[in-house]
């Protein structure tokens, strides 16, 4: 099964193929499976990094974005504010989903990518700024993950520029 | 509650289109919609042409004799041909554009528009009448249609015969029809006997004397039980769950 | 394919008579010779005449469904309609004989209640609460579901349930109930004796529409006859008088209720639809078994075990619903709106609705008992609208949050409350 | 059911079709409800107008005439006081219900006249960000449901990701609506927006109020260019009139010689499925001379506070 | 014939497929030699004997041409004069207007009972009570009904109690009911519910045997002797007599009594019957019986029909002999002639 790529990473293929082949639109069939989006975030799905952390950014520009291999609830099946264990760069981190591409109940946003940003494993975020907006019900979601002698997943929401 | 209803699926409109504009139709209309076949054309469209054929058929005969069902879809679409170009006229391309595609025949258009239109004017019931009409047999002098595929005669003749007499059949008129009516017009005779007896009852009542006999007839309540077969406990009532 | 033997007598002279007898004798001549000519008897020697006719009606039927039968000694309720030839004014006239007789009703059915002309009316004295007693039920009829809005912000589904037109028709003490069902279920014997049945009816109609028989089974309410009719085991300390009405004040906001229905018919369905079962995969060598069960039992028993989930009938059973909140109660239009959005039937179908029998929502004090017998209207006007204390009313402002200290939480961070609506 | 020998002595047992079947649930309550759609039990009380059996007396077609019909038009500026037009889940009394409570809200909060492709901004509080007023500015690309469910999502691109919020219009947390750019688009729903460059949906989230007071709401007609594949949905499949035609393009031969066979011309033809997909003209005129006073009021009450 | 006579045999179920051997009028035969039980039978076998002297006297028997008029045609029918019957005639049409036809109209003007025999060549209408215009059927039926109750209410009493039927008057559908006054001896009898549905159930079991209506154009000795017990019946005769020079009885089964008739053609046309109520006529001293009825083929429903069983329950003032006979003279039924009969 190949699930489908995420926004950033297929537009930055599509722009690559466009390029190189103008005008001849057979080239932009491709010969494998993509599903229109992948609405469930579960093991081996694909995320995009919206941190400034080097590892992030470095991940991304090599279209080698970062996999879900572990998800920590109870259904295995990720949403916003969910911690996740990705696969990047050939490393183990574990990650903040702060924005999802499924439907999403009223009030809450929904985003045209699957968001994460990187953390280390004591919640201490690896880059100093996320780069796009967030929604501002992480606050309720991370504070409530947030234990005194565990990680603490607030500092996410410190280095959030704008939250919706 | 009938049993063998379909099961209500959620429709795919969640809303009402309420860009068109449409005139209430009087006739009662059913919220599921009958499945039809036809052999050449597949799906919702051989459904269509199949009915076109009946709506053509009924604006051309003004009355016509056909299966139930089918009848019963049919109408509903020779009702709502005939509200639009009522509510419309001839000027209406998209009215145009439906009699056009539905009357297959051009005349009929004509008569639609001319003769039709000015007939329903201000008709405050349906345009059309729907009867249950008995089955068809070969007594009847109904002859089924011999089946192409297979030349063998006999099977040609034993399987119509149960095919024939499973579909109920229905009667299609459009009001107004130059036939004679299918019915007696129902004129209700006032000097029939429950009339007139009804009648000197309600004078009796509307005079006086009648009014204050009722009071005190009922008061005394002495005269006919109107109550046979009273049961005697609560058996007899629906259950209740608890 | 059914067929159906009717046996008729034969010649007559009359004139409908006879063409109906000849076409009977032609239809059977022909079924026979459909019948025959298949095979290769020559076709006149089976060219009979019938002098006594039977014939054939054959009709496509559906699968047999479960019918609830009535038993044999239930009064019959529908009526046959045949022309009458009134004239308008005499069926007028028949009308108001019959306003005159029950008094007219406030509005067509089933919004307001038809208004008793009795003036005898027993007065219904309020009844102390105990435990274990069992006041009335009542009739409803699910009118639709919408959603409301808790103080909170959190959005709701509720069921709205109109209470139409309900009036006791009869009370049966216990020694004369007869339970229903004696072969199917065992009635408890802490049951039996020691609650009556109460019955009570909805919706008035013109009694025109129904049988002498079922007509007289309101003659003693001195109501008009009602659509539907159920039968609500009470204890005999809440009986009501007859003739009483019931409406959606014999509820309170916040009570909790049971919703007893008649679930939507489905027809024949497998066991994915009708059990939830998975079924089987689409491909890997699957052959014709994608929505099939499965294996159904084996081992040492070699039987299938009774109460095994099969495919069959779906849908057009009685099922109960409980432990449902009223959550607002529109007094004008008798309507209660009760959490969920699955109770059983259709829309505009009946609904029993009960004081609720779950464990934890039954009444067990006296402060928390709902009006018993029923409620007794007062002086003091009802609002329109009654709310329960954390639904939010539509005409309240909007919903704004304010932040409470909380100093409980371990990670000292603070909690957003809602403030507004309270009125 | 009565049957009859027919006057011809033919034999034939013709069974006429009564209203009766009017009373199960499966058949139209359209034409039953002209009677119970007018419930109010006050006015009813008042205007003296119902026999003693409380049955409503037939309008004539000559008295509603003379009567003043409601502007139509404006069934577009309320479309969700009209309800879902599948006849069996409908009943009078709680549409009713369900519209006096709507009315009730548009009593608190003004609920502007707004489309599909309309820009607005709402404000709303947000438990998660307590003792603030938490806005949105975003284009609305769907307008859904009817009655007090019913909802828009509105879409924005903000720092590039785009970002979609649904709204239920009727929730208590929504505190202000503003419309910011009155338009219409060209079709229903413009959730193509999503595989669209984000220039076509980029809103500065401190845009000014925009609105030319013309009688008429301006259409836009902008073709939206689509971005190559994948997209979320299958657009070629159905003819968006705003979509560009450059959408061949990016479609295989394949997919273009299925699109093809996809077409339902004669859907257009099926007289009875639009039927049961709209509401009659007269059910609309009693719904809207039934809400017009209130609607009226309300509009009257917030321009004034606004002003 | 054995096969004719099982074909028959099968065919008694039928209700209106065949007629009934005793539904014909010639076939009645009553025996003189069993003894006379009450009056009567008495009654009935002198009505026996005085019909069968004048089907003596009828002499050579004549053809007449009768004139058959119906909405589908005319027939020229062949008949016997003063033997054959329209019932007769109606044998030669369909069985089927023999059995719904309430009374004959000779030469469009005069109401003509089923079976009386025709006496010269004429034209033949037959009337149903669900005709154009169904007053004569309508009258005949509400008197032929007030024959009926007299029947009933001769045969419903215990053998002490002396029953002696007064007399009914001319047809009054306006007034609700129709109406029978006869003296029972009883003076503070109200009826219970159960005693009416008794008396209902008799005209329903009356109805139900259809036996016909004959008539008989007697002398004045005859009908004395016939009403030798019945002190009204006399004082009626003499005035009859007095004023028609003949008196005109009817028998149901073995019930007979005056009136001038026509009745209808049998019993079996009555569809739904109630006796409603029974009223004690101080000053004769009278019982009056009322009931309400309707012709088979005529459907009303419980409810409607229920607000005429009630209007039946009170007490009908049309003619009650007292006052009536101030202004009529002489019995009731005789006083007022048939109004115009195309009314």
């Amino acid at each position: 099964m190949w699930h489908s790529l995420s926004r950033i990473f297929t537009m930055s293929v599509l722009v690559n193929l466009v390029n190189t082949a103008t005008s001849c639109s057979t080239v932009l069939w491709r010969g494998f499976h993509t599903s229109p989006a992948c609405h469930r975030l579960q093991k081996l799905s694909r995320l995009r990094v919206v941190d400034n952390s080097e590892l992030g950014k470095q991940a991304m520009l090599e279209g080698k974005p970062p996999r879900i291999i572990q998800v920590y609830n109870k259904n295995g099946i990720g949403t916003t504010g969910d911690i996740v264990l990705c696969a990047i760069k050939g490393l183990k981190k574990k990650g903040v989903i702060v924005g999802v591409k499924a439907q999403q109940p009223v009030l809450l946003p929904r985003t045209d990518s699957n968001n994460v940003v990187l953390i280390e494993d004591n919640g201490t975020p690896l880059g100093t700024r996320i780069v796009v907006p967030v929604p501002s019900c992480l606050r309720t979601i991370l504070k409530k993950k947030t234990h005194a002698k565990g990680a603490d997943y607030t500092k996410v929401l410190s280095i959030a520029t704008r939250f919706v | 509650m009938r049993l063998n209803k379909p099961t209500p699926l959620r429709p795919l409109i969640h809303y009402a289109e309420l860009s068109k504009l449409v005139s209430r139709l009087k006739i009662p209309v059913h919220w599921h919609v009958k499945k039809l076949r036809r052999g050449d054309v597949p799906g919702p469209e051989g459904r269509l042409l199949k009915l076109r054929a009946s709506v053509t058929a009924l604006f051309k005969y003004e009355r016509i004799e056909m299966d139930y069902y089918p009848a019963d879809e049919a109408r509903g679409y020779a009702e709502r041909l005939i509200s639009e170009a009522v509510r419309n006229g001839p000027q209406c391309p998209e009215t145009m554009e439906m009699a056009d595609w539905w009357l297959e025949e051009k005349q009929l258009v004509h008569k639609l528009f001319k003769v039709l239109v000015p007939r329903y004017q201000n008709y405050p019931t349906s345009y059309t009448n729907f009867y249950r009409a008995p089955f068809w047999y070969f007594s009847d002098g109904f002859q089924p249609q011999l089946n192409e595929e297979y030349p063998d005669k006999e099977i040609n003749e034993t399987i119509p015969a149960f095919r024939t007499v499973s579909y109920p059949k229905g009667l299609l008129e459009l009001k107004g029809n130059p036939y004679p009516p299918i019915f007696p017009s129902k004129v209700t005779n006032p000097r029939s006997i429950q009339n007139v007896l009804l009648s000197s009852a309600k004078d009796f009542y509307k005079s006086k004397e009648g009014g204050s006999e009722r009071l005190s007839n009922a008061e005394s309540g002495r005269g006919i039980e109107f109550v046979p077969n009273e049961p005697k406990s609560d058996e007899n009532l629906i259950e209740s769950s608890k | 394919m059914r067929r159906l033997l009717v046996h008729q007598p034969p010649t007559v002279n009359c004139l409908w008579r006879e063409t109906t007898m000849a076409a009977l004798r032609t239809r059977v001549g022909c079924l026979l010779q459909g019948f025959f000519s298949s095979s290769k008897i020559p076709r006149s020697s089976f060219d009979i005449r019938f002098d006594g006719c039977v014939t054939q009606v054959r009709f496509k039927g559906g699968p047999a469904t479960p019918r609830f039968r009535h038993p044999v000694w239930h009064v019959r309720k529908e009526r046959a309609h045949y022309p009458e030839n009134l004239t308008a004014e005499n069926k007028e006239f028949i009308r108001e004989t019959i306003s005159q007789d029950f008094g007219p009703p406030i509005v067509a059915h089933g919004v307001k209640t038809y208004d008793s002309p009795l003036k005898n009316i027993e007065k219904i004295e309020p009844v102390q609460w105990f435990p274990g007693i069992r006041r009335t039920s009542t009739i409803a009829k699910k009118i639709g579901i919408q959603p409301l809005w808790l103080n909170d912000g959190t959005r709701v589904m509720t069921t709205l349930l109109q209470i139409v037109d309900n009036h006791v028709i009869k009370y049966n003490p216990p020694d004369q109930v007869i339970p229903l069902r004696r072969r199917h279920k065992v009635i408890p014997k802490k049951v039996l004796g020691k609650f009556g049945a109460l019955i009570v009816g909805a919706e008035s109609a013109d009694p025109q529409e129904f049988t002498k028989n079922y007509c007289g089974l309101f003659r003693e309410s001195g109501l008009p006859p009602k659509r539907k009719l159920a039968r609500f085991l009470i204890s005999p300390e809440a009986v009501l008088p007859s003739g009483t009405p019931l409406n959606a004040m014999h509820y309170r906001v916040g009570d909790y209720i049971d919703a007893t229905g008649f679930t939507i018919q489905r027809g024949f369905q497998g066991v994915m639809k009708r059990w939830g079962f998975k079924g089987q995969p689409a491909t890997h060598g699957q052959t014709k078994t994608h929505r099939r069960p499965g294996s159904i039992g084996g081992g040492a028993g070699h039987r299938v075990w009774p109460g095994k989930k099969m495919p069959g009938h779906m849908g057009g059973r009685h099922r109960t619903l409980r432990a449902l909140k009223i959550l607002r109660i529109n007094t004008e239009y008798n309507v209660l709106y009760v959490t969920g959005q699955n109770i059983p039937g259709q829309i505009n179908s009946y609904i029993y609705v009960h004081d609720s029998l779950s464990h934890h929502r039954w009444v067990k004090d006296a402060k928390d008992a709902w009006p018993l017998p029923t409620y007794i209207p007062t002086e003091t006007e009802v609002p329109e609208n009654l709310y329960a204390s954390d639904v939010h009313p539509f005409d309240a402002p909007s919903i704004t949050y304010e932040i409470v200290d909380t100093p409980v939480v371990r990670t000292g961070a603070k909690i957003a409350k809602a403030k507004g609506s309270k009125k | 059911m009565a049957f009859y020998v027919s006057r011809l002595s033919l034999g034939l047992e013709l069974r006429r079709l009564g209203c009766k079947t009017m009373r199960c649930s499966g058949v139209d309550c359209r034409s039953s409800s002209s009677t119970s759609t007018t419930l109010a039990p006050r006015s009813l009380a008042d205007d003296g107008k119902t026999d003693k059996l409380g049955r409503r007396e037939k309008k004539n077609l000559m008295m509603s005439e003379s009567v003043d019909k409601p502007d139509l038009n404006l069934r577009f500026k309320y479309p969700e006081m009209f309800p879902e037009p599948f006849m069996i889940w409908r009943n009078p009394v709680k549409e009713k219900l369900e519209r006096k409570d709507m009315l009730a809200r548009r009593n608190c909060i003004s609920i502007p006249e707004f489309y599909v492709g309309s820009v607005l901004r709402v404000n709303l509080s947000n438990i998660h960000q307590p003792d603030k007023v938490s806005s949105f500015v975003g284009i609305c690309i769907e307008r859904k449901e009817t009655g007090l469910r019913a909802s828009i999502t509105l879409r924005n691109v903000i720092d590039n990701l785009g970002v979609e919020i649904k709204l239920e219009l009727y929730d208590p947390r929504l505190l202000k609506i503003e419309v910011l750019r009155l338009e219409r688009r060209l079709d229903p729903h413009l959730r193509y927006l999503r595989d669209a460059p984000p220039e076509y949906s980029t809103f500065p989230l401190d845009m000014k109020p925009d609105i030319n007071r013309s009688d008429e709401v301006p259409l836009n007609r902008i073709k939206v260019k689509l971005n190559p594949r994948p997209w979320t949905e299958n657009w070629h499949k159905i003819e968006y009139k705003g979509i560009d035609e450059s959408i061949d393009d990016l479609i295989t031969n394949k997919w273009k010689a299925r699109r093809e066979l996809l077409r339902k011309p004669w859907e257009k033809y099926d007289l009875m499925k639009t039927y049961r997909a709209t509401l009659p003209e007269e059910e609309m005129e009693e719904i809207l001379t039934e809400i017009k006073d209130d609607v009226e009021e309300h509009d009257r009450k917030h321009s004034r506070r606004q002003s | 014939m054995p096969l004719r006579q099982s074909f028959h045999h099968i065919t008694r179920a039928g209700r209106w497929v065949f007629s009934k051997p005793k539904n014909e009028v010639c076939s009645r035969n009553f025996s003189n030699s069993i003894p006379v039980l009450n009056s009567a039978l008495r009654r009935s076998s002198l009505f026996d004997a005085e019909k069968e002297k004048q089907r003596q006297a009828v002499g050579r028997i004549e053809k007449i041409e009768v004139d058959v008029v119906s909405d589908f045609g005319n027939e020229l029918l062949i008949m016997n004069k003063d033997l054959s019957t329209p019932y007769d005639c109606t044998k030669h049409i369909s069985k089927f207007v023999g059995q719904t036809a309430v009374v004959a109209l000779v030469d469009s003007n005069q109401p003509w009972d089923m079976h009386r025999p025709l006496s010269e060549a004429c034209s033949l209408q037959f009337l149903k009570t669900t005709d154009k215009n169904p007053w004569i059927p309508n009258n005949v039926f509400w008197r032929s009904c007030s024959f009926m109750l007299g029947a009933v209410v001769t045969e419903a009493f215990r053998d002490d109690i002396s029953v002696i039927l007064h007399s009914f008057p001319s047809p009054n559908i306006q007034s609700g009911s129709f109406v029978l006054d006869a003296y029972i001896g009883l003076e503070s009898w109200i009826p219970a519910p159960e005693e009416l549905r008794q008396l209902s159930k008799e005209m329903i079991k009356l109805s139900e045997r259809e036996l016909p209506f004959e008539r008989l154009s007697v002398t004045q000795e005859v009908a004395e002797e016939m009403f030798s017990d019945n002190p009204y019946k006399i004082n009626h005769i003499s005035k009859i007599f007095g004023n028609h020079n003949e008196v005109v009885i009817y028998r149901v089964g073995n019930h007979v009594d005056i009136s001038r008739g026509p009745m209808m053609s049998h019993t079996g046309l009555i569809g739904r019957c109630t006796i409603a109520s029974t009223h004690y006529l101080k000053e004769d001293q009278l019982y009056r019986f009322q009931g309400v009825a309707l012709p088979k083929g005529h459907k009303l429903n419980h409810y409607a029909y229920g607000i005429l069983e009630k209007r039946a329950m009170l007490l009908n003032s049309h003619m009650i002999p007292s006052e009536a006979s101030l202004s009529y003279e002489p019995t009731p039924e005789y006083a007022t002639e048939a109004k115009e009969v195309s009314n």
